[in-house]
């Protein structure tokens, strides 16, 4: 390679890698800020009062980011455990393909339209409105995904793998102890990982069933997102983010030791 | 096999579910007991009240007030989410076409549309409201309180806050405001790109004052709607919107979605002006830092619309009593005056405050005075009433069809 | 056999129960609603509901036809900006500094990605300040409209930057999987020049192998609904926002509308999810071939 | 008999796969089965192992019937033409599997494992993953897994088939051993006829379903079907040809 190009080739890198990085950055500058409107490409002042002032007014803040955390670990260990079980059923089922092709409306389609669809279903059960409720509706697009995961994961060498361990005597408690779920860990971790951002990430869908009752962290977002006050929204938003990252790169490290 | 069994089991659970319907049984007949009565019975539960909250000082009022004073004072507790308008509209329907038993809510915040509406759809629990001992203050001769878009409230709701809009403007940037229908559109048109309002609430209440001042004063379109009043003078409205919609913001193709989206780009200097439902808003906002000092505000020649904000209660909720607790709270001295304070929210009170006892009338006189919105002594004069809802429907329907969709 | 275990049936089972029994519940109140059988305010069943697109003025099909085309649009920069990322700088990607950056916008969730692109990209946004400080505007409303824009240039622009490292993501992967080093130096030694190998090797490959995944991202793109809340214009709306205005519209007369989106929006996605499909299908073959 | 086998029939769908076979397979005996890919030995040896079910007939294992019982009850395993190991388990591990499955005494469990690994040279690996072995050394490990919790039968699907010609032969000749020195029974599959005629102490040759089992190798042998004759006659006119061709150079 030669030098020129070696040079032009760190330059994108640094410049790509600057857009990929600028929203953080923007977000947690704009948090300090006081006053930066137009025409001042830089804040004209900074101060810290914002992230003062935001846990001690809105307690809601906290409340909601709590509610979050329990509500996506819910979702991605339910959708997570329940997909790895169904999967398997699909994988080695008669109509694998007809019923693969079920989950992929659940994972593609939007969850606000199906979400108006579902609302009356979700009423007539008594779920609007309910942490429960919310769980389920975000379930059902969790679960599509976490199927669709596994499918390719249960192969014929997974089977014999199984009857491998079967053959040596294992009862199926034993089975999945001693096998499945050892060899499963890594793509066990990405698909809990995968619905756990999915749950987190959600507006519309907890919005509708949640009937504004539940105010998860990206619920409370849109709120002062759509409100006069930037700073605030900019504050809200880094909140929202920091466990999705933390997260990917935790993943990544793991990728990283176990080899992919 | 067992598998179909069980899911077509299921199915019959999902649509059985929608037959049952009725009122959950109350222990007191509300109509009938005494205020005691209702508030013994409120102790100790929980009352789920749905409003906007896209204002974190008005979220700080309820939240760090409101809710804290009803659980010590009457030992009810305020669970507050967010819902507005359509949205509580819808869910309310949803509701009733599923026969859900409870109600998600037991107290809304709404008025006009949303009152209309629930009142049409036979949503709304009532008349409740001269239950209430703090509603002697209240003067419902009033006729910007009793009456919510030309529709009586006969006690169905509760008044809870008096609002005039104000524009809004920045005294540095358009030191001499249009006051006119004619002098906006020499403003806009000397000023391209400067001015627009939202497509939302705030936005279709501007609309309705500029509707009535084409129409020649407000007794034109006093009364129920008027099909062929509305035709003859929306057409002129929205030939007058249409001749300024090139010199609107961005050409007048699109219109912020709401009044906050609004409230920024004039916080950022992108529009001149930006206007507000509550006169006294402007003094929030500064007092907040969002808006520069030199933001002042005032209202059209020709006036512009006054109307109250209510509290309604949902038929089906299963907490009446103890919502009627929190109505009778928020229209205490103590909490209207509270909220009158800018730093606080700055929303105007539904009190007669000639009613009130002597010292209650010296600390309403003595609230620290507005500084950037003009008085209300001021404006009152310019007040308007609101119109049959039905205007707004046809106008928010209208400005879509009329205005946003057709490309010039 | 003991291929197939209870416990596989229970997960099964609940994957109905709480997935695909919901889904076909409420598509079917949807269509029942369109024709009139469902709602507060129904009257017994008609098509007049199903002959509102076909009116004059109506939005459905040119919100069909602006998500389509945003959607579009997006993808295919998106694409291009991924294609090119990974010829350049595949090393980056791979284990380097891009590695690590590209999780940054994977974890920008849709209301927050909107916000900030709003912040950049308005009249009086961080893009026009620098324009503002470069002296090439004065006022905030010289600035070419990029957010709230007939063209949906701003919510383009959100989706292209997830979109972006996703794909650039992808790609790496695929370039591993598909062994695409060892079949362009195999091109070099047969005489194929540098840009030939990119273009007759590494790209139809990868956009052969990623054709599943960019129809699943279109339908994706087609009914997002927290970008375009934000960054679009009223006329024409996003499918999903139409949806939603409509569902929750003053007017009640609106909701058959909102459904009748709901079911035209739910058979455009099989049909392209049907097309992702087949192909995938014929992959697997290939793969086993 | 330890193994025996009756009237075994099964279908995919349209297709018949096994008609009517029966077999049987004495104490310490190992029964070579060739066949050619696809005449439907693997089907065979997964009925056997009970991870599938046949359509017909009966399998005996000591004379008890086994046709209905689970797999894991069948004291039978089946090895695969890939030495499949589990992945997340070292060596060690892999070959205690089935022992720890039982809950064995851990100073028992280590023994045993210890001496399967010296009988089958792998001590020095003990402790590596299966990805970090070669070929031989994956099926050696495969093989140990199986054999340690002394199966009444051993099922043997082509074990040789993917490893080079060297190794291949050291491994036919561990196995006989190790055979002997447990006592397995043992049904041997592959379509190698120098394999099967090497491996056997009887043959049978299938083809379309079908199963001819022949007393002796010798019986096989002289078979004129099977062209097993054939191919000794060819090596042995091929070293008649060298040895004349040597006579020449002498000469």
């Amino acid at each position: 390679m030669s030098n020129q190009h070696r040079i032009f080739q760190n330059a994108l890198v640094a410049a790509v890698g600057m857009l990929f990085a600028a929203p953080m950055l923007y977000l947690l500058l704009l948090s300090f800020a006081e006053g930066w409107t137009f025409p001042h490409l830089f804040p004209p002042r900074v101060s810290a009062g914002l992230w003062e002032t935001m846990w001690g007014r809105e307690q809601g803040l906290v409340g909601g980011l709590l509610l979050s955390i329990l509500l996506s670990v819910v979702v991605a260990v339910g959708s997570t455990s329940v997909g790895f079980l169904a999967a398997r059923y699909v994988s080695y089922h008669r109509w694998r393909r007809g019923l693969l092709f079920l989950s992929y409306i659940p994972f593609v389609m939007s969850p606000v339209v199906l979400g108006a669809c579902i609302h009356v279903v979700f009423i007539r059960l008594g779920l609007v409105g309910t942490v429960a409720g919310v769980v389920i509706a975000q379930l059902m697009f969790a679960l599509g995904f976490a199927v669709i995961f596994f499918v390719s994961f249960w192969n014929a060498e997974r089977k014999s793998l199984e009857e491998a361990a079967r053959m040596l005597g294992a009862t199926t408690p034993q089975t999945y102890s001693r096998v499945l779920l050892p060899i499963s860990r890594q793509p066990l971790l990405l698909c809990f990982l995968q619905t756990f951002l999915f749950s987190w990430f959600q507006y519309g869908l907890t919005l509708i069933i949640g009937g504004g009752k539940i105010t998860t962290l990206p619920v409370l977002v849109y709120l002062y997102t759509g409100e006069a006050n930037i700073y605030y929204a900019a504050g809200a938003s880094i909140l929202l983010m920091l466990p999705p990252l933390v997260m990917l790169w935790g993943n990544r490290a793991m990728a990283v030791r176990f080899g992919r | 096999m067992k598998f179909l069994a069980l899911l077509s089991l299921l199915c019959l659970l999902l649509i059985g579910c929608g037959k049952t319907t009725a009122d959950k049984p109350q222990s007191v007949d509300l109509a009938a007991a005494s205020w005691e009565q209702i508030a013994a019975e409120a102790r100790g539960h929980t009352v789920t009240l749905a409003m906007w909250q896209g204002d974190p000082l008005i979220n700080d009022y309820m939240k760090s007030y409101v809710a804290p004073a009803l659980q010590n004072q009457y030992g009810v507790t305020l669970n507050i989410v967010g819902s507005q308008g359509n949205d509580i509209v819808s869910t309310l329907m949803t509701e009733a076409e599923a026969g859900k038993e409870a109600s998600s809510y037991d107290l809304m915040w709404i008025n006009g549309e949303t009152f209309y509406q629930l009142r049409q759809v036979n949503a709304l629990h009532g008349p409740f409201v001269e239950k209430l001992p703090n509603a002697a203050m209240i003067d419902f001769g009033n006729r910007f309180i009793n009456t919510d878009f030309q529709q009586p409230v006969e006690g169905y709701e509760c008044p809870w806050g008096n609002v005039q809009l104000a524009i809004i403007y920045d005294t540095v940037r358009a030191p001499i405001p249009p006051r006119t229908r004619q002098q906006l559109e020499e403003y806009v048109k000397a000023h391209p790109g400067t001015f627009t309002f939202d497509n939302s609430f705030t936005g279709m209440t501007f609309l309705k004052s500029l509707l009535i001042d084409i129409a020649g004063g407000e007794q034109q379109l006093a009364g129920p709607f008027d099909s062929a009043k509305y035709a003859t003078y929306s057409a002129q409205l929205w030939e007058y919107i249409n001749r300024l919609k090139p010199y609107f913001w961005k050409e007048g193709k699109t219109y912020p979605a709401a009044v906050a989206p609004l409230h920024q780009m004039f916080a950022n200097g992108e529009v001149n002006f930006t206007m507000s439902n509550n006169d006294g808003e402007v003094d929030n906002k500064v007092l907040q830092g969002i808006f520069p000092a030199t933001a002042r505000a005032y209202v059209l020649d020709g006036g512009t619309i006054q109307n109250s904000h209510y509290m309604g209660i949902p038929k089906r909720s299963a907490q009446k009593a103890g919502a009627m607790v929190v109505c009778n709270f928020l229209i205490s001295p103590e909490a209207q005056l509270r909220k009158l304070d800018p730093n606080v929210w700055g929303d105007g009170t539904v009190l007669d405050v000639g009613r009130l006892p002597d010292e209650w009338q010296q600390k309403f006189r003595n609230v620290p005075g507005r500084k950037y919105a003009p008085p209300r002594q001021q404006i009152q004069p310019k007040a308007l009433m609101e119109l049959a809802p039905e205007y707004m429907i046809r106008l928010f329907d209208d400005f879509r069809r009329n205005v946003i969709q057709k490309q010039s | 056999m003991s291929s197939k275990s209870n416990l596989d049936r229970a997960g099964f089972l609940l994957f109905l129960l709480l997935a695909i029994l919901p889904m076909a519940a409420g598509l079917l109140y949807a269509a029942s609603y369109s024709v009139g059988l469902a709602g507060l305010l129904s009257e017994g069943f008609t098509w007049e509901y199903w002959g509102r697109p076909f009116q004059e003025g109506n939005q459905i099909f040119a919100s069909f036809a602006f998500s389509l085309g945003v959607a579009l649009a997006a993808t295919a920069i998106t694409l291009l900006v991924a294609l090119l990322l990974v010829l350049t700088v595949r090393r980056s990607l791979d284990s380097g500094l891009l590695a690590h950056l590209s999780t940054i916008p994977l974890a920008l969730p849709g209301t927050v990605l909107a916000f900030v692109i709003l912040q950049w990209c308005s009249g009086s946004g961080i893009a026009a300040r620098a324009a503002y400080a470069l002296g090439l505007l004065q006022t905030p409303a010289q600035f070419p409209g990029i957010v709230n824009d007939q063209y949906g240039v701003g919510i383009i622009i959100a989706q292209v930057m997830v979109g972006v490292p996703f794909f650039a993501l992808l790609f790496t992967q695929l370039w591993h999987s598909q062994r695409i080093s060892q079949l362009m130096e195999l091109a070099q030694t047969i005489g194929a020049t540098r840009a030939q190998r990119a273009m007759r090797v590494a790209v139809p490959l990868l956009l052969h192998r990623a054709f599943p995944t960019v129809m699943l991202h279109l339908v994706a793109v087609i009914g997002v609904y927290e970008v375009p809340l934000l960054l679009g214009v009223q006329s024409p709306q996003m499918i999903s926002v139409l949806t939603m205005r409509n569902y929750a519209m003053f007017d009640l007369q609106q909701k058959p509308e909102a459904f009748i989106c709901a079911i035209l929006y739910t058979l455009l996605s099989l049909l392209l999810i049907a097309i992702a499909w087949r192909r995938m299908h014929r992959m697997d073959h290939e793969q086993s071939a | 008999m330890v193994l025996t086998v009756q009237e075994i029939g099964k279908c995919f769908g349209q297709q018949m796969v096994l008609q009517g076979v029966a077999l049987s397979v004495a104490e310490r005996q190992t029964l070579s089965v060739l066949g050619r890919s696809g005449c439907g030995k693997t089907t065979l040896l997964k009925i056997i192992a009970g991870l599938i079910a046949p359509d017909s007939g009966t399998v005996r294992l000591h004379g008890a019937e086994i046709t209905k019982k689970p797999t894991e009850q069948r004291n039978v395993v089946y090895l695969y033409q890939e030495p499949l190991l589990f992945p997340h388990l070292t060596v060690f591990e892999n070959i205690a599997f089935g022992l720890r499955l039982r809950r064995l005494p851990n100073n028992d469990l280590t023994h045993r494992t210890t001496r399967m690994l010296e009988h089958l040279e792998l001590q020095a690996h003990a402790k590596k993953f299966p990805h970090q072995l070669s070929g031989g050394q994956k099926q050696r490990t495969a093989f140990g897994r199986a054999i340690i919790i002394a199966p009444d039968v051993l099922l043997l699907d082509e074990p040789f088939s993917s490893l080079d010609p060297e190794t291949r032969a050291s491994m036919q000749h561990l196995f006989k051993q190790l055979a002997q020195e447990y006592g397995i029974a043992s049904l041997f599959v592959t379509h190698d006829l120098k394999e099967a005629i090497l491996m056997g102490d009887s043959i049978g040759y299938m083809e379309a379903g079908k199963l001819t089992t022949f007393a002796s190798r010798q019986e096989f042998i002289n078979h004129p079907d099977y062209g097993a004759r054939n191919e000794i006659e060819f090596w042995s006119s091929l070293r008649q040809q060298a040895t004349n061709h040597d006579h020449a150079a002498t000469v």
